[in-house]
């Protein structure tokens, strides 16, 4: 197959229009990366604020939406291809599986059957009891 | 047991529930067989190439209300037997607070038991027919798993963690107890017996065990060396709770909640002091995991269980704490 | 039964050199098979490899049934024995059952059966293969070194901690394995997505491409979960990080759902291309349309799926919550359903066909039979309480092997009969083979049937001695073991006999419908002359005498012709 | 591998990317499955210890973990960059992006090879003279050392692709609009995103305290 044909291809398989030149390229990808620094920074930030539980929740929540940036921007899920979709979105589904029923084993594990080196279960930091030493 | 295995005895209160599944199942099953083998048979018989029977086209109408159906059937089928199932092992889960609490510890490759007052055995158990029992059981190593068939039960018996199994023993006898999760080189050796006996033989049986036996001895040095016994002395100036006679006893926690005094409570208690705070005192006890060995901590939990109520001698075993 | 043997035969008066310019011959030395990239070739270097692993754990098999001969432990000591069926476990699970079907059959067959010139990834495919020898090779000399006395589910924290074999090693064989696999898979969904031939729907493609693409959906999905919980024991040996230690509060029912969460659906992965395998066959010589076509596809992708969902009943026992139990408990029911369908519409498949009993037909019927039996206890260990009492019994073995190897291996030998004279161009001895797929089904239900016997009655499984009260059922299992070997055996002579003196089998020798059937046996290097262009469904048999050769037929025409 | 040419069983071009492109995403779920089912260990681990997985989380270098993020971030833009004028037939742009990709992937296994001779020092290695005290840290710090080890690896594997085809186009062995470069591009944006995840849970846990 010639060069011209598969050049002419290539530009058919983009449900996105391919940006062509340097300024496009940039003009769609920096912003995306701002927002990303953005998000970055305020994970960082929010980690400090206490928030007991909801801390790692919010961390995560970020991390999520910066997966989500990324896939849609960088790894051209906005793509309307129902393959890539297919497959960016099945393993989602199935970490979803083991996730849920992984948790809802540990949710409800009769109390003995729990660690017996249990810390306490809200975020709060240990009482500083005498002669321990902190962190 | 002797001879030729097939169906072992039904030994305890949920085993006939069990069976009565187990049948239902394999006269459903063997139907199911049954007809598939017909249908198989019957078919590569009459369908033959070169039988006169009559072929040609299935309406597709019939097609597709075969197909249903026994998609249908099959799930209604599988519905049946999941809620007679479930049914029955939610039933078997109701556990007695009054149940006799006997400890198992499971270690390469043996199985022991201690008994409410102290008296130890090892891989044998002994319990009274028609009992409530509750098996608290934890492991020293790797994951061993509690079975006797003839109880139809099994439970895995994990290390850092403990699991229980409720039974009430239906039957006399001896049955065969086996280890059923590979735990090593000696896992067949790993075996037991379960001896059920009438309850009043089986009070017999325990009062002859060797009473006040050295690991509550044991303990009870422990409970001074490790220094239990500067807070929890009656002399002792800190404001601690008092513990003899705590064994068996409910216990008022600062939450509002209250829980008995199992050894679960008691456990977790000296490892983890500031999980179940008792009413009234302050945490200040330091936690213990990691400082204390399993068999310390066993040897202390053996004297804080064998501890009277105030005005008997320490050290003493006390009668069996909270059966009728 | 001799007019149609004239139609599998080649004419002797055909030309002199009857076979075209094939795979097989089209490049010559050992270099061009140990850098081939022909989908072909690898399917076949796949089969040796594999013949080699199953022999290794058919050897652990044979160790494992002599030493329960007698109650006593006499014939090895307690950790031989342990190695023993760590070495069959691990072996035939991952080196034998997994790649079995896919990678051989499946390989040779899919771009043939979907009308492709090859898989999508041709290098990947030789690379798979290649992760695979380096993986069985790691194995090896872990076996070589001493062994290893896990079981297959190297559970924590006796794996971690308290085991004396090379765990490491054979937990670094199986993570490479498993990245062989996922290479597989992925190839064969993208081959599956993007190469079909012009006309060939999705609701075309014949039932094994749909188990096969079921199957490596399973494989890219699961398979890194159990490399994930591998690698965390390989951490934990090899560098001492304590993931699993009770010490420091480490779950150990952690690492058991990680590994199910893979070790279920390889059940799948076993068993899913095997129903493909049959439909195939049991089409083919009832001469019928299969029975409720899309319910079988959506059967596939059912199991598939909620395969993923059900690996908790392995774990009733374990510790893990009542609840959980109950949930895995209804899901492992609901699974059944999709199993039931699948046997019913195989034997109604018989109705009104034009049936005849060649060995694959044979393997076949064998294999329904078996996996009805599997399947109807599996029902049992779905049951919360009947499993409590079973679970890790010599229930559980006869049960899975019911599936496994009553089903799984029956159905690669049914194929590999079935596609023989494809692969080959030789058609071995119908006769021996007839005998073979007998022997097999009678000496696997003589092995295998007193398990269950013995496993209610409670004869817990990894025992090296047991009580005396088992002997009989040990006997029993131990002598059919010995019709089982033999008919495992006996393929394989009559096989190797085919390849120098079978007869040259014509290219459809069942008269089958299908796309491989419609290139040369064995097919040329590109697999076909001119591509394939798809007008019609799948299985359109037409019974004998009632019309003409399906090939020349309009689509969509009644099947009986004369209604 | 003159990317670009037409392979054996294809019958277009535009299909064969499509294929090449499909193929690394089933790779990648299957990547995500591997990195998923560790941080599900991971999370399910400190559900039961939530307080020493804290105490850890406090431990780790902030510092180190929030540069490093922002490195990888800036990394898959310009991997992003690097793709886009790769396929557009940017050769300079392309260079350039790629360039800077593999530097700042240097600058990011730099930094963190440091990280980790600090950590050393601080005795988090979760073996004899561990620093912290609660059992359940040196879990946590299991999970640290494995999961920063082999997000390492997979980063040092997508640098080396990302070096070698880079390699092949600027010596003219491979054209630009190969399929390659968006494969690799993918495989670099997932590691990126699976650190995405690994900063919070390694190192933002506990620091409200």
């Amino acid at each position: 197959m010639s060069g011209r044909s598969s050049r002419r291809s290539s530009k058919r398989s983009l449900g996105e229009a391919t940006p062509r030149s340097a300024g496009a390229i940039l003009a769609r990808s920096l912003p995306v990366w701002l927002v990303l620094v953005g998000l970055a920074l305020a994970s960082c930030a929010l980690a400090y604020l206490p928030m007991g539980r909801w801390n790692m929740a919010v961390s995560l929540g970020i991390a999520a939406a910066k997966m989500l940036l990324i896939g849609l921007f960088f790894m051209h899920l906005r793509r309307p291809d129902p393959l890539l979709r297919l497959a960016g979105g099945a393993w989602l589904l199935w970490v979803g599986f083991l996730a849920a029923l992984v948790f809802a084993d540990q949710a409800t594990r009769a109390p003995l059957t729990q660690p017996e080196h249990m810390e306490d279960r809200t975020m709060e930091p240990p009482e500083t009891a005498g002669g321990r030493s902190g962190f | 047991m002797s001879g030729i295995a097939f169906w072992p005895p039904a030994a305890s209160e949920v085993a006939a529930g069990v069976d009565a599944i187990v049948i239902a199942m394999l006269a459903i099953s063997g139907a199911i067989v049954l007809l598939v083998a017909a249908l198989l048979l019957g078919f590569a018989i009459r369908y033959r190439r070169g039988s006169a029977a009559r072929r040609g086209e299935l309406p597709e109408l019939i097609q597709k209300e075969v197909e249903v159906g026994w998609t249908a059937a099959t799930a209604f089928l599988a519905m049946f037997l999941f809620a007679w199932a479930s049914i029955a092992v939610l039933g078997g889960q109701r556990g007695d607070p009054d149940a006799l609490e006997i400890h198992i510890l499971a270690r390469q490759w043996m199985w022991k038991a201690r008994h409410p007052d102290g008296a130890r055995e090892i891989d044998a158990l002994h319990l009274p027919r028609g009992e409530p029992v509750r098996l608290v059981m934890r492991s020293e190593d790797v994951i061993h798993s509690f079975y006797v068939p003839s109880f139809r039960l099994k439970q895995d018996v994990l290390p850092g963690r403990m699991t229980q199994l409720s039974l009430k023993p239906t039957q006399t006898g001896e049955f065969p107890l086996f280890c059923a999760e590979y735990c090593g080189t000696l896992h067949s050796r790993m075996l037991g017996k379960v001896v059920v006996m009438e309850p009043e033989d089986y009070a017999r049986w325990r009062a002859a065990q060797p009473q006040a036996d050295d690991l509550a001895r044991e303990g009870r040095a422990l409970f001074e060396s490790v220094g239990c016994s500067g807070c929890h002395a009656p002399a002792s100036r800190v404001h601690a709770p008092e513990l003899r006679g705590l064994y068996g006893r409910q216990v008022a926690l600062a939450d509002g909640s209250v829980r008995r005094a199992d050894e679960a409570y008691l456990r977790d208690s000296i490892l983890q002091p500031r999980r179940d705070i008792a009413a009234g005192y302050e945490p200040v006890m330091p936690p213990f995991a990691g400082i204390l060995g399993e068999g310390e901590l066993q040897a202390i939990l053996a004297y804080l269980m064998s501890m009277p109520a105030r005005g008997a001698s320490p050290g003493e075993p006390r009668n069996m704490s909270s059966e009728p | 039964m001799s007019e149609l043997a004239a139609g599998r035969v080649r004419p002797a008066e055909g030309p002199a050199e009857p076979w075209p310019d094939n795979y097989l011959t089209a490049e010559q030395g050992l270099g061009s098979w140990l850098l081939t990239t022909d989908h072909k070739r690898i399917a076949l270097l796949y089969m040796a490899t594999l013949l080699a692993f199953f022999v290794i754990g058919g050897f652990g098999a044979v160790m494992i049934r002599l030493e329960l001969f007698t109650p006593e432990q006499d014939l090895m000591t307690a950790d031989a024995y342990n190695r023993m069926f760590t070495l069959h476990g691990t072996v035939m699970v991952w080196f034998f059952l997994v790649p079995s079907i896919p990678n051989t059959l499946g390989n040779f067959l899919l771009p043939l059966m979907i009308g492709a010139r090859d898989l999508a990834f041709p290098r990947v495919n030789l690379l798979s293969w290649y992760l695979f020898v380096g993986a069985g090779l790691l194995l090896v000399v872990a076996l070589v070194a001493g062994g290893v006395d896990t079981g297959w589910t190297f559970y924590t924290p006796f794996s971690t901690m308290f085991s004396n074999g090379y765990v490491l090693l054979a937990a670094l064989a199986v993570i490479l394995a498993g990245f062989s696999s996922i290479a597989t898979g992925l190839n064969f969904i993208a081959t599956v997505h993007l190469l079909r031939a012009p006309g060939m729907h999705w609701f075309r493609l014949p039932l094994l491409v749909w188990a096969l693409y079921g199957t490596s959906v399973v494989m890219v999905l699961a398979t890194p979960v159990l490399a994930a919980s591998l690698l965390l024991i390989v951490a934990e040996r090899a560098f001492g990080l304590p993931v699993f230690d009770p010490a420091q509060g480490g779950d150990p029912l952690l690492f058991q759902h990680l590994f199910w969460f893979y070790s279920h659906p390889a059940v799948y992965i076993m068993i899913l291309p095997s129903f493909g395998v049959i439909s195939e066959i049991v089409t083919c010589f009832a001469r019928r349309r299969i029975f409720g076509y899309t319910f079988m596809v959506y059967a596939i992708l059912w199991i598939a799926v909620v395969g993923f969902l059900v690996w908790g009943h392995h774990m009733f026992v374990s510790g893990q919550s009542l609840f959980t139990s109950l949930v895995f408990s209804f899901l492992s029911f609901v699974i059944a359903v999709p199993s039931a369908i699948k046997v019913f519409n195989w034997t109604f498949t018989l109705y009104r066909g034009q049936i005849t009993f060649e060995a694959p037909m044979l393997y076949a019927l064998g294999f329904i039979g078996l996996f009805t039996l599997g399947g109807l206890t599996g029902l049992f260990l779905a049951a919360i309480p009947i499993d409590v009492h079973v679970t890790d019994t010599y229930f559980v073995v006869a049960h899975f092997h019911f599936i496994m190897v009553g089903g799984a291996v029956t159905a690669l030998y049914g194929g590999l009969s079935f596609w023989w004279p494809k692969i080959t161009g030789r058609l071995y001895p119908e006769g021996w083979a007839r005998f073979a797929a007998i022997l097999m089904f009678f000496g696997f239900a003589f092995t295998f049937f007193p398990m269950f016997v013995m496993g209610f009655a409670g004869m817990p499984r990894r025992y090296a001695a047991y009580p005396p009260e088992f002997q009989i059922w040990h006997v029993m299992s131990s002598c059919g073991a010995v019709l089982l070997a033999a008919a495992y055996l006996l393929p394989m002579a009559y096989l190797t006999f085919s390849l120098f003196r079978g007869a040259r089998a014509t290219d459809d020798p069942w008269d089958a419908t299908g796309l491989e059937w419609r290139t040369a046996s064995p097919p040329p290097r590109g697999n076909f002359g001119v591509l394939p262009v798809v007008a019609e469904g799948p299985y359109l048999y037409h019974p004998e005498a009632e019309g003409p050769h399906h090939s020349e037929r309009e689509p969509h025409q009644n099947q009986g012709g004369n209604l | 591998m003159s990317g670009g040419a037409l392979r054996e069983p294809w019958h277009s071009l535009r299909r064969q990317r499509e294929a090449a492109s499909f193929g690394m995403w089933l790779f990648l779920a299957s990547e995500a499955l591997l990195f998923g089912g560790l941080i599900l260990a991971f999370i399910a681990t400190r559900w039961f210890h939530p307080a020493a997985f804290a105490a850890a989380g406090r431990e780790a270098d902030i510092v180190y973990g929030t540069a490093n993020t922002l490195l990888l971030l800036t990394s898959s833009l310009t991997m992003a960059v690097g793709a886009q004028a790769a396929r557009a037939e940017l050769p300079r742009l392309a260079g350039r992006a790629l360039g800077l990709t593999l530097a700042l992937g240097l600058a990011f296994l730099c930094l963190k090879g440091l990280e980790w001779r600090a950590d050393l020092a601080k005795g988090l290695w979760p073996g004899p003279g561990f620093a912290l005290e609660q059992p359940a840290a040196r879990i946590a710090f299991a999970f640290y050392w494995l999961l920063t080890g082999l997000h390492g690896l997979h980063l040092l594997g997508g640098l080396s692709a990302i070096a070698w085809l880079a390699g092949q186009a600027v010596l003219g062995r491979r054209p630009w609009r190969s399929p390659a470069f968006e494969a690799a591009a993918l495989y670099w944006h997932l590691i990126d995103v699976v650190w995405m995840f690994l900063y919070p849970l390694l190192y933002l846990d506990g620091r409200a305290a």
